[in-house]
């Protein structure tokens, strides 16, 4: 029942944004669209995805989303008439062949569901001897489909690249506060006690807690994404109260700008060992003599290597824009 | 019978709503929103696909026996950080589109661009080979 | 060592590209970026060899059975597909340094590099795994790097092309996605060969059609099928000058190779082309393609626009090849794939080359440049004939074996008009050709002279291909054929 | 004793949520942006307080316990310093607040500084 | 043996390229290589009368047709005409280049070479897929002989020559060409035609129609305008075209198509030759007239070898043994006198750089040889006994006769009348009209003399070549007998 409300917020907060010509609110409606999304799948126990959505959905693409406004202006035309029939007669085609398609669906939630049928039962039963921790999630993440995480970490260091060729590296010596919404006339930090109090508070406990999440990530929800998000989402703190000046000096852009490759090469390397110790690329057990110590190793590296290039990523791309935003 | 496959059918909607801003709105920022929304749109069907009725999250703990499937918990972890890396450099180069041509309203850019296929391109040219 | 083959030819280039990214200095990224992917295409070869005469090579990644861990399939005609990726991939990348040089800073070199290699790491990624969802995984690192190189493009409008590009781009993955999850919905695995299995029976299930039809939408959208290619010219067009070569040569194909193995191994034949008369739609599409493509390209007044409509009407041989659905077609479409690669990727660089000196791809820019680099525009004129199809090219090749597949079909119009575009190629490759050697130089182009070897060699390279592939078939067409057979389910 | 504990929970948790639709529809009746940023901040601290406490009594153990706790505090903390700083930036901004007549304080020592030149 | 046929012309040529400092000997080498070919290809008769064909299969580009050489009569006796003729064209090339002193010889006899090695490879394709192959080479290897000059109707005259052949080789030959391999999954040529059988009566006239017009270099009437537009060449790349290398190739390719493709008496039944006679027989008479109002002398001669070419093609359609073995003669003689008339006005451009007839008058006395060689030649081209032309022009109307088309002979006769019409006033205008007054005033100060020797020696060879045909007339036609070796 509680996805179905949530559901029909969705609903509402979509139909919003379509309407919506002032961007600002726009934005802040993709982040309350995230975390209602972080609520569903916390409904439909998809907890470690919840975690992420909630920490990338809502956290990073907002604050990307908001240096991109700051930069480029908050106001955007409405759609002319005109514009609005064909790409609805496109979306109603595909929506229609959609709604063709959900008649044949297994029920939703339906226990006997071919889904539930052929491979996920062997996760369930055989990951606690097979890989070892008990979150089911994080061993398939790490061991049963490595490859595809590996691939995950090459999507975030392809866009950091990306993102770095655009924008440079955030390395011109700019001395600029934080955009103020209105545009007011500087105020002297006197006036952030507040903020500055709260943020000492917190900031630490955030940093604290993205690296109980990096090693808790085999017991708990949590992993590598989750606590690369985390950590990023509090320097972001830290540079939105504090100025973007004390967090390049704090994490300098020219050397942070290596860390994604070393966390990809840290994944990296792990396969290899295991490949030059003969079992195939990304194969944790033989990488210590007994394979289940094996696998938990090469988890918990892979996650630490994961962690640093997202974490790294996220940041960097966040000094890239604010860089631009002059 | 409803409840059976509403999930879906909010799920179809909101891809539909996603497509829609993508397609018919002419600020560029505004078509990264929709892509994102499409995006995760697509992500709930995937998780709403690994629901049993009655499991609890896959973390082995003593005493549960019925789980929700993992599987699709691990296409989708990946899946959301695609989608931020593409609105990450969706994002960067509307912000590089704004700083060459001053706008970010689709139509504003096309008439520039026609523009510039009438602007000499000879002229264009020796700033060009001037540099 | 060998047994490790299919993980080192996808790790060579994806390990050079962090290392590179690290490298300040770009000769040294540029020689570790070259390195990595001259060893890549040794060890493709060394693929090939394994794979020649029909056996598969199947790789568990992560030392786990196929349908719960991920697996490596590849067969001949993956090998051949990682073989055009790679071997394209180090002769473009060796020209790529001398067009880079006075436009970037040193660091934004090894950036450049560092997109290259995810780039063709992603691609070769594409073409071995047997997962579906990795497919969709390495698909999106390809179109990501895809569009950063694209964006660095010399002119502004590259930047518009760039995330007209993406958004397309990302509408397409996505829809491959859902169509992903449809097939995991009603089959419960991932694993392409598994799904093979379990897809035929469940036919007339509604989720497997609504599934392939979502999937051949997504890959028209990257193949640039007929309706679906709008991205394609400007793209191409504003790209930085030599990564249009790489890309023209290997983005597309790698798409249309996906398209071919899940239109005939994981939906099977008779479902995607019985059942679903996908070939009803591909069919028209792809003639229209063609027409409509070389019909724009003579009209074109820019060098690379031209260039970049033909990709568009040669793809549309592609296609028409395969939904010929007889042996000739099909080996048309996969010996057309490896020929139309190769050949375009050297007129691109040729044009690069030119363009590099007379720093304007418009044609009446390009006067006389015949007898300023008589070598660079040598190799483009033997290029442009094998793209014509003059006999003894590799063009010819494919065009034979596809007009061959046209008549078997008794289809003798359809013959007529494939001829009939093969004469508008040779207008438009008549016109660049015509411009280069009999109109009169302009004045400030005087003192334009030849291109420097580091670009004139992979071009030449190029060209002698193009020959040695018009006469020497074995591996273009001989391979093109044996899949074919396998694929149709002709047991030879 | 359990019986004891789970009434007064109910209680807690009914007025909790009491509070959050009551500062729902302060939200949206509430005239000027002061006025709805006070509502903003009631739901966080009584209504998602007094949810909270209601929980804790439910806890079955410490561990539980001690993250809601933390949970809470975190909440309460994050939530209510950006609604003071979305105040004061509209403060900043010069935006005087309708219902009371007194005039915004930075108004004034602005006035002071530059002599009123009419 | 076969592979040095093939090569020698290319090594030739490569040659050539090499030594582009001295041109001396470039020269020889280049008629060294002539030689030794028209050796080789003598030495291939005792093989091919005894009855066996050498054949070599060089590459499979395609699964299943390679590009196969294999000599037969008809081949033969092509590559002999080219390979002989070609030791005399680089003679006279040599003394032409000499004489006007042209820029970029080297390129010229390169270009030269790899013609010839086109031509050879014609002459001995296995299949028709390797005649297609060697055809295009053809094309592309003359192109920069047409353009030799570089200036601007050198340019259009090229543009002309290059988009007519390409488009009809691709839009036509290569088109019916693919349609016999998915018909008949077989291109090779073979003794009595693979079609037979295979296809009906209105899809063979179309093929063969598509196969007549698909090959420009015959220049049948619709496709000829590319052969006037050549003349823009200098004369010893006309006479290769028009006699040598070019021309002949197209015509060889129709005669072989209709034998071994279609079958001598597959057409003869099916009637598919109908269409392409009737357009032979218009061509030939059109060219005729056309040459009549022609005043520049080698347009004239240009437009006397489109109407000869037409004779070839109708004697391939007629479909029996005289009218093949007519015209294959027809090819050998043609060949001869056309050469000697194309030398002669080199000759006369060498001494007097007069292109015009009429500017001709009273150069006979001046030029007894050339005039003497040119009136041999001309009588070859009509056709009158004393030359070799008599014998073609003999067995083409008895072929006709065979076949019943007495409008044929009638048109055959016509055009005779009309060749004479056209190349005797020549003759007659250069021995019997005095020298104009301006040039007698010149006769004296002895300016106009013969051409440079060794463009005068070719011309006389060239001439009592034709008279020699004639003698071995006889010899021709039984080695042509082999052709039908059932009859």
């Amino acid at each position: 029942m509680i996805n179905m409300v949530l559901l029909m917020l969705l609903l509402a907060s979509v139909y919003a944004i379509i309407r919506l010509d002032r961007l600002l609110t726009a934005v802040l409606l993709t982040s309350l669209f995230s975390v209602l999304v972080a609520s569903i799948f916390m409904v439909l126990d998809a907890v470690d995805v919840a975690f992420t959505e909630a920490a990338v959905g809502a956290g990073v693409s907002t604050i990307f989303f908001l240096a991109a406004l700051a930069i480029v202006g908050r106001q955007c035309k409405p759609t002319p008439r005109r514009k609005i029939i064909a790409p609805l007669i496109v979306v109603s085609a595909t929506g229609c062949v959609l709604l063709y398609a959900s008649l044949d669906m297994p029920r939703f939630g339906e226990p006997l569901a071919p889904v539930h049928q052929h491979v996920a039962p062997r996760y369930l039963n055989d990951s606690a001897a097979e890989v070892g921790p008990p979150n089911i999630v994080t061993s398939v993440l790490a061991s049963y489909r490595g490859y595809d995480t590996f691939g995950e970490v090459g999507v975030v260091f392809t866009a950091f690249i990306g993102v770095l060729m655009l924008l440079g590296a955030g390395t011109r010596r700019t001395s600029i506060e934080p955009p103020t919404p209105t545009g007011a006339p500087k105020e002297s930090m006197r006036k952030k006690v507040v903020l500055k109090e709260v943020a000492d508070l917190v900031i630490a406990p955030v940093l604290i807690f993205a690296l109980y999440v990096q090693w808790h990530g085999d017991f708990g929800p949590g992993g590598g994404f989750q606590a690369g998000v985390i950590f990023a989402s509090g320097i972001f703190l830290y540079a939105l109260i504090y100025g973007i000046e004390p967090a390049q000096r704090l994490l300098p852009p020219r050397r942070l700008a290596y860390f994604p490759a070393i966390g990809l090469l840290l994944y990296a390397a792990v396969g290899i060992i295991s490949m030059l110790r003969g079992g195939n690329f990304l194969n944790y057990s033989v990488l210590v003599n007994d394979p289940l110590h094996g696998q938990h190793y090469g988890i918990l590296a892979i996650e630490l290597g994961v962690g640093i290039t997202v974490a790294a990523v996220m940041i960097n791309i966040f000094f890239s824009f604010s860089e631009r935003s002059l | 019978m409803f409840t059976a496959l509403f999930n879906y059918w909010v799920v179809i909607v909101l891809m539909m709503a996603g497509l829609y801003i993508v397609m018919a709105s002419g600020h560029l920022v505004k078509k990264i929103i929709g892509l994102n929304i499409f995006q995760t749109s697509v992500f709930i069907l995937f998780i709403s696909m690994g629901k049993v009725a009655g499991g609890t999250a896959p973390i082995l703990k003593d005493g549960i026996s019925v789980f929700s499937n993992p599987l699709p918990h691990v296409l989708i972890l990946t899946a959301i950080v695609v989608g931020v890396a593409t609105t990450a450099l969706g994002l960067a180069i509307a912000v590089r589109i704004y700083e060459e041509y001053g706008t970010v309203e689709e139509d504003d850019i096309a008439e520039m661009d026609n523009h510039d296929q009438d602007l000499d391109i000879a002229e264009y040219q020796r700033i060009e080979s001037g540099k | 060592m060998i047994e490790q083959l299919p993980a080192i030819v996808l790790l060579l280039p994806l390990l050079a590209a962090p290392i590179c990214s690290m490298i300040h200095n770009g000769d040294y990224a540029w020689y570790l970026a070259a390195a990595s992917c001259w060893l890549a295409a040794a060890a493709a070869v060394g693929l090939m060899a394994q794979v020649w005469g029909g056996h598969t090579i199947s790789y568990h990644m992560g030392g786990w059975p196929p349908p719960w861990g991920i697996e490596l399939v590849i067969d001949e005609l993956s090998a051949l597909v990682v073989i055009l990726v790679t071997v394209f991939a180090a002769l473009v990348i060796s020209a790529l340094r001398e067009s880079l040089r006075p436009k970037m800073r040193k660091h934004r070199h090894s950036l450049y590099y560092a997109a290259y290699l995810l780039c063709v790491a992603s691609l070769i990624g594409i073409t071995v795994t047997g997962d579906a969802f990795n497919v969709f995984v390495f698909l999106e690192i390809s179109s990501l790097s895809t569009y950063a190189l694209i964006a660095r493009g010399r002119d502004r409008r590259a930047l518009i092309a760039s995330f007209r590009y993406l958004v397309m781009g990302t509408i397409g993955a996505t829809f491959i996605l859902i169509s992903i999850g449809f097939m995991y919905m009603v089959t419960g695995t991932l694993n392409m060969a598994d799904l093979a299995e379990r897809l035929p029976a469940l036919s007339d299930n509604r989720v497997v059609q609504a599934s392939f039809a979502f999937f051949t939408v997504g890959v028209a959208l990257k193949v640039a099928i007929f309706p679906l290619h709008l991205w394609l010219p400007n793209a191409y067009a504003y790209a930085p000058k030599a990564t249009t070569a790489f890309l023209a040569a290997t983005a597309t194909k790698v798409s249309l190779y996906v398209l071919i193995r899940f239109l005939f191994d994981v939906y099977g034949l008779e479902f995607s082309f019985q059942q679903m008369r996908i070939d009803l739609l591909l069919i028209p599409l792809s003639i229209a393609g063609i027409l409509i493509a070389s019909l724009t390209a003579i009209f074109q007044t820019d060098a690379k626009k031209l260039l970049a409509w033909s990709s568009v009407g040669q793809l549309g041989y592609m296609v028409l090849g395969v939904a010929l659905l007889n042996t000739a077609g099909l080996t048309a479409a996969i010996a057309h794939m490896f020929n139309h690669a190769m050949i375009k990727a050297g007129l691109f660089l040729a044009l690069a080359a030119m363009i590099y000196r007379v720093s304007s791809s418009r044609l009446d820019d390009l006067a006389g440049i015949g007898r300023q680099m008589p070598l660079t525009m040598a190799a483009f004129t033997v290029l442009g004939l094998g793209l014509i199809g003059v006999p003894l090219t590799a063009g010819f090749v494919s065009k034979w074996y596809l007009i061959s597949g046209a008549l078997d079909k008794g289809w003798v119009p359809l013959a007529a008009m494939l001829i009939g575009s093969s004469l508008m190629a040779l207008i438009y490759i008549g016109k660049i050709i015509d411009v280069a050697y009999f109109k009169p130089c302009k004045p400030e182009h005087a003192e334009v002279r030849e291109i420097s070897p580091t670009i004139l060699i992979p071009c030449w390279v190029f060209a002698l291909m193009s020959i040695y592939f018009g006469i020497d078939t074995r591996l273009t067409a001989g391979v093109a054929g044996r899949v074919a057979e396998s694929l149709l389910g002709i047991s030879s | 004793m359990a019986l004891l504990l789970d009434i007064v929970s109910w209680i807690t948790l009914m007025i909790g949520s009491f509070f959050c639709i009551t500062a729902g529809v302060g939200l949206l009746r509430m005239p000027d942006v002061y006025t709805r940023a006070h509502a903003g901040g009631m739901i966080d601290s009584m209504g998602a307080g007094m949810i909270f406490f209601g929980l804790l009594l439910q806890a079955p153990d410490y561990l539980i316990a001690i993250k809601l706790v933390f949970t809470f505090f975190f909440l309460l903390v994050t939530s209510l310093a950006s609604i003071h700083a979305l105040a004061q930036t509209v403060n900043v901004a010069g935006v005087n607040p309708k219902l009371a007549n007194i005039v915004n304080r930075l108004e004034k020592n602005r006035q002071k500084e530059s002599p009123p030149s009419n | 043996m076969l592979i040095a046929a093939l090569g020698l012309p290319l090594l030739g040529g490569v040659l050539v390229s090499m030594q582009s400092q001295s041109p001396n000997t470039r020269d020889i080498c280049s008629l060294v290589t002539a030689v030794l070919l028209f050796l080789l290809v003598l030495g291939f008769y005792p093989s091919v009368l005894a009855g066996n064909n050498p054949t070599l299969v060089l590459a499979e580009p395609i699964a299943g047709l390679g590009l196969k050489l294999t000599v037969e009569p008809l081949g033969l006796l092509f590559a002999t005409v080219a390979s002989g003729l070609w030791i005399l064209t680089t003679i006279y090339g040599v003394g032409y280049m000499r004489g006007n002193s042209e820029s970029n010889q080297t390129r010229f006899f390169f270009c030269f070479a790899i013609s010839i090695a086109a031509a050879i490879g014609i002459a001995f394709a296995g299949n028709l897929l390797t005649l297609f192959v060697f055809y295009e080479m053809l094309t592309l290897a003359t192109y920069p002989l047409v353009t030799h000059k570089g200036n601007a109707d050198a340019r259009r005259g090229g543009r002309t020559y290059l988009g007519i052949l390409l488009v009809t080789s691709i839009g036509f030959f290569l088109f019916a060409t693919l349609w016999t391999y998915a018909i008949t999954g077989t291109l090779d040529f073979r003794e009595g035609g693979i079609l037979s059988g295979h296809v009906g009566p209105g899809t063979a006239m179309i093929l063969l129609t598509m196969f007549a017009f698909g090959t420009g270099k015959a220049a049948l009437m619709p496709f000829h305008r590319w052969l006037p537009a050549a003349m823009v060449a200098p004369t010893p790349v006309s006479a290769l075209l028009h006699a040598v290398a070019v021309v002949k190739a197209g015509v060889f390719t129709i005669l072989k198509i209709s034998v071994y493709i279609f079958g001598v008496d597959f057409i003869a039944e099916t009637g598919a030759g109908t269409i392409v006679m009737w357009a032979a027989a218009f061509t030939l008479t059109a060219a005729s007239f056309v040459a009549l109002t022609k005043d520049n002398l080698k347009a004239r001669l240009a437009y006397s070898t489109v109407g000869q070419l037409s004779y070839v093609i109708v004697g391939a359609m007629l479909a029996n043994a005289a009218g093949i073995i007519g015209a294959t003669m027809q090819i050998a003689m043609h060949a001869m006198g056309k050469i000697t008339l194309f030398f002669c006005a080199g000759a006369i451009y060498v001494a007097t750089h007069k292109t015009e007839i009429s500017q001709l008058d009273g150069l006979g006395h001046k030029m007894p040889f050339t005039f003497a060689a040119f009136f041999i030649g001309s009588l070859s081209i009509i056709g009158l006994p004393p030359m070799g032309g008599a014998w073609s022009k003999w067995f083409l109307l008895m072929g006709s006769a065979d076949a019943g088309q007495w409008v044929l002979i009638g048109l055959l006769l016509l055009s005779s009348l009309l060749n004479i019409a056209y190349l005797l006033p020549i003759v007659g205008r250069g021995f019997f009209r005095p020298l104009p007054a301006d040039d007698a005033a010149h006769a004296s100060a002895n300016t106009i003399q013969e051409a440079p020797l060794n463009c005068v020696v070719p011309l006389c060879v060239t001439a009592t070549g034709c008279v020699a045909l004639f003698a071995f007339g006889g010899a021709i036609y039984d080695y042509l007998l082999l052709l039908f070796p059932k009859t």
